[in-house]
């Protein structure tokens, strides 16, 4: 019965006691979060096998019943997505546990309550029902990353405080679009807001409002031209806080838009303009993101760069406005978020031993650290959309839906960033597999690293290979049957 | 750059000056934003809460959820302050200590820590950038700030009944460990409430909310559903709620003043919390 | 005829990748050898085993996983793709003796990681031989193209890099930018890509989006090296001779031919395309391949930049016989499958084993060599024939069905360029001939008594010779599977 | 509250919120920043909401700036706009 | 002429919100000044608050705390201006001086490392060391 609510409970409580331990039993502090998040991913499990078998999952928190209280509504869909966040969460945490002890000194109380937070935050922003909450649990997520992605030396702080800055806004933007949605409706429950906005006039205010609360969201997920806080505040930070937020922060914000397409918002209060806008940012983001990946040196930016492009993926599919394409660019949340984590593994592994992330120190990789870089192509096959890796199916949809409409410009977009991700990996590849490492490189692969990594890697090729399953079971569901 | 900026700007505000169009206009009473969700508070909540504070109660109950994370935004940016600008321990020895002669007002500058006497200072150690010290002010501040505390204790705890609640209280309490830092020095602010004690604080803040939350869930009903308070002590269900809201309000008062505090001394002594405004 | 529902096709598939972990785990070469020739063994059995059902009509099916509508992952075998399986599982065993002698012999680097892959590649080419959809193929062929590339690459140097890049640069631009956006519109608009669906029916799709749909897919597949796609072969050459034979005769080339042959017949549809004469298209790429790479292999002296000249142009044997579309044409494309195989990978063990034994790669430094080599030069001179396709070699049967197909249906156009192709081969392969046995050696380390390379390395291209002289009398395994899949 | 009033608490906000961004001094603009909040802040008292008020005021215009203070007196008070 | 008047009267609390949030929004922009684009961000935010509030104000009402001859008998909601507005604001000033709290520290880090507030110094900085 709690199950929804306790998925999201462990991670909080956590975090409190995590900072009580800091200053009484430093040693509690990293398992105390290791137990956080195996129950949470534990919970979420729970809760994915128990909306598969008996539907949608409705919490009142504080029982109040809404649209008077605040609610938690899980589908089957954002079930997946939590156990996709606390998974991911867990892997990150366990793979980078010599960093997070030693790295921060006495600060690791407070670098794993940040963690356990920013975790719960975007846990919390997949389940609630209830607009309002939303924008404080964006909150909750956002300034604890920023924190996360902050901490380190030289250019990070600036990094992050421009993420903070652009991302403070593009939160603004998004409460100041409930705002009018609320002066409209007088209501902030989604559900309640979906029957209400039904029978609204479709006005120039209401068009308005969606327009603005869809800005604030690009804002935040790093759209075309708003993207430019991504690759610094990834490829600044510590590799910590990249692989844990690499993968969650902007597709958590895309799931956001698809469940405000697909749930809340109808057809008619979108503008007219707004899907072609959505079309053409998407288009330039993939064909932007491309090439400025091609043009970076450092490889962790590089990757910020192929999340940029990955973004305009999912926002051209959602706008495309056919099932297929739905469908595309909700499986490639998963997609991307799986093979941005294998991918920030890897390379936190590497660096810890090579460095700063760029290609010269990256020779001779295959020989000395060869888990590691078989996790690597595995998740970099992906990104290039290799059957039957994870990244090839989405991809599929997406190339399938644009098709259907007719969208070809979006669908050289996908092709050409797919070449170009072939380019970009293979360059890493090359100097991987032909130069020798240099005479002081002494590099160790140590199970506990690499293990979390192999999970990673090997669930790009199981998920791949259920694609079909998960298409069925979590997703078709949830897309209304009028989206044809 | 500036004029890019200030078209950008302009066209951004007529578009949504146009948006506006269809808004109900300002202080109509049968707006929906005033009929829906509004008119059920102001009807029922008293009922259902024992508040007439209307917005505590919709603040502490129906949306308490929301405040709950409100104070784990708080209880963040404390941590995140923490995490961004706090120097490792062995770096926060000044290289300098400097010491006043009460009587007289000179300042002496030593290479190493002296032993001060705890009774009857004739040197007392002050900060190395922030030398005045006005007894006026020092004997005001004194004054004051029991007064200043005592009256955010007052707005916590009567915040059914009048504005105020734990967010408001608990800045207020803050601002006065504020003073107390202006007015005397960050180390007299430390000596009162070092970094152990306002983070332990403010973890226990947001614990006793979560607390009552949990305690909801013992009791087999919701998580935060303060209807589980109903019989302790002989309440009524509406006065359980009433309880719960005044408890969860203790809760983010110690959340907030421990944060806001943390933050202050991050900020004012650059994260070595020695010394500083 | 009717559908086996049955594992074995999985199995026979997984058979060497079951190998992999062995055989990078393995302390001694000894073991790890082992382990690679009972894979292959194990390969050959388990698709030995299920030659009777197919040559009686049968089919075998295995679905692994539901992962598209209309589009599984799964296997099935039919007659052709049991042709190429056969081919390719029984090379391999030949291969692997041979790399063993030859990796030994030239003390190479890294043989477990070239070991490993080379499972890894034979994996990828069963599974497009068994594949049941397009899908399923298209995963197989990108998938060999990125575990060939360590192959190609194998020497990481300088040189292999740069060819590293083209190939890859091809192989993998191409069916990304080509493959896979026909393939999503051939998905969009059937609803499936099953080849056992018997190809499009006329009229679902206009004629224009068929022809860009066919252009794409027939370059799309650039392992068949068609021109101007084929620039990657020669490149390719720095790999290790075993990398080349099996690239070169029997894995990567072959899928190329395979996967456009599966797309003419399967695809679109044997009668759909010469409804609408597509196969036009076709079989003029094929015969201008065919004739611009002979002529190219004349020029070149380099021994194996001649033999992939002369794959680029048998290629396009297979994928004339694809597009002559009538029986005759096809069972002659498929039958070219085998008996170029069996041809090429003779040459190229015997260039290897010449490299091994002499260091030689000119033809111009040959000359006299068949007296130092007889038994290699012999081999030499049967894989050539057969190539050239005079009897009584494979090559001979597979040329017969094709110019059967261009007579039958009237193009005599195509059956000239045939003989003139016939006729070029001879003329590049001749002369290496008679410079072995007629030239006196110019070299002295040519002269002198009988030196032959390794046992390892001189067995295989013999047993591939007498192989290829038994495919003339006796071709029944192959030309029963062929005329089967043909019809 | 007479509109006059509030329209003019209004105007003030808004010639606040200009002079903040546009101060030469870093220290000033905080200052005035308060201020700004404080006029805010009587805005939303004269719109009835008390509660919001008293926070704003609280901490918009007590803590906010108390921040910034310190935050400007470990950096630097220069400014170039 | 006349109904752009009563639009002004009418929504003129409206007006002010956006003519505060593009101030805030200029700052944000065109400012160099890593402080003086944080008082951008806080004025921006600030100008949502006020548009909140004004969501909630009803004409006649007064604020919303019972007045005690109500609590007895029925509550009519015309009395009292609308709490949920409220509510949702004095999270929302709480996000933004936890917010602003944050960014101040980050600020002194930035100003640790590269000993300026202004951005354009900082990138020439990091172009040439």
């Amino acid at each position: 019965m709690h199950d929804v609510v306790l998925t999201i409970l462990p991670l909080l409580f956590g975090s409190f006691l995590a900072i009580l331990a800091g200053w009484t039993r430093s040693a509690l502090v990293y398992p105390l979060g290791v137990v956080a998040l195996a129950l949470s991913t534990g919970f979420c499990v729970k809760l994915l096998l128990g909306v598969l078998s008996t539907g949608t999952a409705t919490y009142l928190l504080g029982g109040w019943s809404p649209p008077w209280g605040i609610v938690f509504v899980i589908d089957t869909f954002s079930a997946g997505m939590m156990l996709l966040i606390s998974g991911s969460a867990l892997l990150t945490y366990l793979a980078f546990r010599a960093e997070i002890i030693e790295g921060f000194a006495e600060k690791t109380a407070a670098f794993v309550a940040l963690l356990l937070l920013t975790v719960a935050g975007h846990m919390g922003i997949v389940a609630t029902g209830d607009l309002f909450n939303l924008y404080v649990l964006i909150e909750v997520a956002a300034l604890s990353g920023y924190a996360l992605l902050g901490y380190g030396s030289g250019r990070a702080p600036l990094a992050s405080l421009n993420y903070l800055c652009v991302g403070s806004v593009g939160a603004s933007l998004y409460l100041l679009g409930v705002g009018y949605l609320y002066i409209l409706t007088g209501t902030l429950n989604m559900a309640d807001l979906a029957q209400i906005m039904l029978a609204a006039p479709v006005t120039a205010s209401l068009h308005g409002a969606v327009a603005v609360i869809l800005f604030g969201l690009w804002v935040k997920m790093a759209l075309f031209p708003f993207h430019g806080w991504l690759p610094g505040a990834y490829a600044m930070s510590s590799p910590v806080a990249a692989a844990l937020l690499a993968p969650l922060t902007t597709k958590v914000m895309v799931y956001v838009v698809i469940r405000l397409l697909i749930g809340v918002i109808p057809g008619a209060a979108i503008p007219e303009a707004l899907p072609d806008v959505a079309m053409l940012l998407g288009t330039a983001a993939i064909f932007a993101g491309s090439l400025m990946a091609y043009r970076q040196i450092d490889q962790r930016r590089m990757i910020a760069y192929i999340l940029v492009a990955e973004v305009g993926y999912m926002v051209g599919g959602m706008f495309i406005g056919n099932r297929t394409a739905m469908t595309g660019a909700m499986l490639h949340i998963f997609a991307d978020a799986l093979m941005t984590l294998t991918l920030f593994l890897a390379l936190g592994s590497i660096a810890r031993q090579r460095g700063e992330m760029v290609l010269a120190n990256m020779r001779g990789l295959f020989r000395t650290m060869p888990f590691t870089m078989a996790a690597f192509v595995l998740g970099a096959m992906s990104m290039i959309g290799v059957p039957p890796l994870f990244g090839f199916f989405s991809k599929w949809y997406l190339l399938s839906g644009a098709l259907e409409s007719g969208q070809y410009l979006f669908m050289v977009g996908l092709l050409v960033s797919s070449l170009v991700n072939v380019v970009l990996f293979f360059r890493i590849f090359e100097t991987a597999f032909f130069d020798e490492p240099g005479e002081s490189v002494r590099d160790i692969e140590h199970w506990s690293r690499v293990t979390p990594l192999a999970v990673a890697a090997v669930l790009l090729i199981v998920a791949g290979l259920s694609s079909g399953l998960i298409v069925d079971r979590l997703i078709a569901g949830i897309i209304p049957a009028s989206l044809i | 750059m500036k004029k890019t900026a200030l078209l950008a700007v302009i066209l951004t505000g007529a578009l949504l000056i146009l948006s506006m169009e269809n808004f109900p206009s300002w202080g109509d009473v049968q707006s929906p934003a005033s009929l829906h969700l509004s008119r059920h508070f102001i009807e029922k909540s008293y009922e259902q809460t024992l508040t007439p504070n209307l917005v505590t109660a919709v603040l502490g109950d129906y949306r308490g959820f929301d405040t709950m994370l409100e104070t784990v935004v708080v209880f963040t940016a404390a941590l995140a302050c923490f995490l961004v600008i706090r120097l490792p321990r062995d770096v926060c020895t000044p290289g300098l200590f400097y010491y006043r002669h009460t009587r007289t007002g000179l300042v002496v500058r030593k290479h190493d820590a002296c032993e001060l006497p705890g009774e009857n200072p004739t040197f007392e150690r002050v900060d190395s950038d922030w030398p005045p010290h006005d007894v006026v002010v020092v004997s005001t501040c004194r004054m004051v700030i029991p007064f200043i505390q005592l009256f955010g204790l007052y707005v916590v705890a009567h915040g059914h009944y009048s504005p105020g609640g734990g967010f408001q209280g608990g800045v207020i309490f803050a601002a006065s460990y504020v003073l107390l830092a202006v007015s005397h020095d960050l180390r007299t602010l430390v000596h009162r409430l070092n970094e152990r004690v306002t983070h332990l604080l403010s973890a226990a803040g947001v614990l006793l909310f979560f607390g009552v939350g949990l305690f909801g869930m013992a009791m087999g009903l919701n998580f935060l559903d303060y209807g589980a308070l109903e019989g302790v002590l002989g309440m009524s269900l509406a006065s359980g709620h009433s309880l719960g809201i005044l408890l969860v309000e203790i809760g983010v008062g110690m959340t907030v003043t421990a944060a806001l505090v943390i933050i202050f001394k991050l900020l004012s002594s650059r994260g070595t919390v020695t010394e500083g405004l | 005829m009717y559908s086996i529902y049955s594992i074995q096709p999985f199995l026979a598939v997984a058979a060497p990748l079951a190998a992999v972990p062995g055989i990078l785990s393995s302390r001694s070469p000894n073991i790890r050898e082992a382990w690679s020739f009972a894979a292959a063994l194990l390969l050959l059995g388990l698709v030995a085993c299920m030659v009777p059902a197919v040559v009686a009509g049968h089919t075998y099916t295995w679905v692994v996983a539901n992962v598209l509508p209309g589009a599984p992952i799964a296997f099935r075998v039919d007659a052709f793709g049991m042709l190429f399986a056969l081919v390719a599982s029984s090379l391999w065993v030949v291969t692997t003796l041979y790399s063993i002698g030859y990796m030994r012999s030239k003390n190479e680097h890294a043989q477990t990681r070239f070991f490993g892959y080379f499972a890894v590649s034979i994996f990828c080419a069963v599974g497009v031989a068994f594949s049941a959809n397009l899908l399923t193929m298209y995963l197989f062929y990108e998938l060999l193209s990125f575990s060939t590339y360590p192959l190609v690459a194998h020497h990481q140097n300088e040189e292999s890099r740069k060819a590293g890049r083209k190939y890859l640069g091809f192989i993998v631009g191409t069916s990304i930018g080509l493959v896979l956006p026909a393939m999503v519109a051939v998905h969009h608009f059937m609803g499936t890509l099953d080849f056992a669906a018997g190809g499009i029916p006329l009229g679902a799709i206009d004629p224009t989006t068929m022809t860009v749909l066919l252009c794409l897919l027939l370059f799309g597949f650039a392992k068949a090296a068609l021109m101007p796609v084929h620039v990657w072969l020669p490149a390719a050459m720095v790999a290790p001779t075993p990398v080349s034979s099996l690239l070169h005769a029997v894995a990567v080339v072959k899928v190329g031919a395979f996967c456009i042959m599966r797309v003419v017949t399967d695809v679109f549809g044997v009668e759909t395309l010469s409804a609408l004469h597509l196969n036009d298209v076709v079989t003029g790429a094929a015969a201008v391949t065919m004739l611009a790479a002979s002529l190219i292999a004349l020029s070149q002296d380099g021994l194996k930049r001649r033999l992939a000249f002369s794959t680029i142009g048998q290629l396009s044997y297979i994928v004339l016989g694809a597009g002559l579309v009538t029986a005759a044409g096809l069972t002659g494309g498929m039958l070219h499958i085998a008996m170029h195989a069996f041809g090429k990978i003779t040459l190229f063990f015997c260039a290897g084993a010449i490299y091994v034994a002499t260091g030689e790669k000119y033809i111009s430094r040959l000359n006299g060599i068949g007296y130092r080599m007889p038994w290699t030069m012999t081999a030499f001179l049967i894989g050539s024939l057969s190539i050239i396709g005079i009897p009584p070699t494979g090559g001979f049967l597979s040329k017969w069905y094709l110019l059967n197909g261009c007579i039958d249906t009237g193009q005599w156009l195509l059956a000239l360029t045939l003989l003139a192709s016939s006729l070029l081969n001879a003329a590049y392969f001749l002369p290496i001939v008679y410079r072995a046995w007629f030239c006196t050696p110019d070299q002295a380390q040519h002269a002198g008594p009988m030196r032959e390379a390794p046992l390892a390395c001189i067995v295989p291209p013999l047993i591939t010779a007498t192989i290829t002289v038994i495919l003339f009398f006796y071709p029944y395994p192959f030309l029963n599977l062929a005329r089967l899949a043909a019809n | 509250m007479i509109w006059e009033i509030k329209l003019l608490a209004l105007i003030l906000v808004i010639v606040c919120a200009i002079a903040a961004i546009n101060a030469k001094d870093l220290l000033s603009a905080a200052v005035i920043f308060g201020i700004y909040s404080f006029m805010m802040c009587v805005q939303w008292l004269a719109m009835g909401a008390v509660d919001v008020a008293f926070t704003e005021a609280a901490i918009g215009a007590g803590i906010s700036t108390a921040l910034m203070l310190a935050a400007i007196f470990r950096t630097s008070r220069r400014t170039k706009d | 002429m006349e109904d752009f008047l009563t639009q002004l009267t009418s929504k003129y609390n409206f007006w002010a919100y956006i003519v505060l949030m593009m101030v805030g929004l200029y700052a944000m922009i065109a400012k160099g000044n890593l402080i003086k684009k944080l008082i951008g961000l806080s004025i921006f935010q600030t100008a949502i608050m006020l548009f909140y509030v004004a969501i909630g104000s009803k004409a006649g009402a007064t604020i919303p705390i019972l007045r005690d001859h109500t609590l007895k008998g029925v509550i009519d909601f015309v009395e009292y201006i609308n709490p949920l507005p409220h509510v949702l604001m004095l999270t929302a000033i709480v996000v933004s001086v936890a917010t602003l709290g944050v960014a101040l520290a980050l600020v002194l880090r930035v100003y640790d490392v590269h000993q300026t507030l202004e951005e354009d110094e900082i990138l020439e900085k990091i172009k040439n060391p």
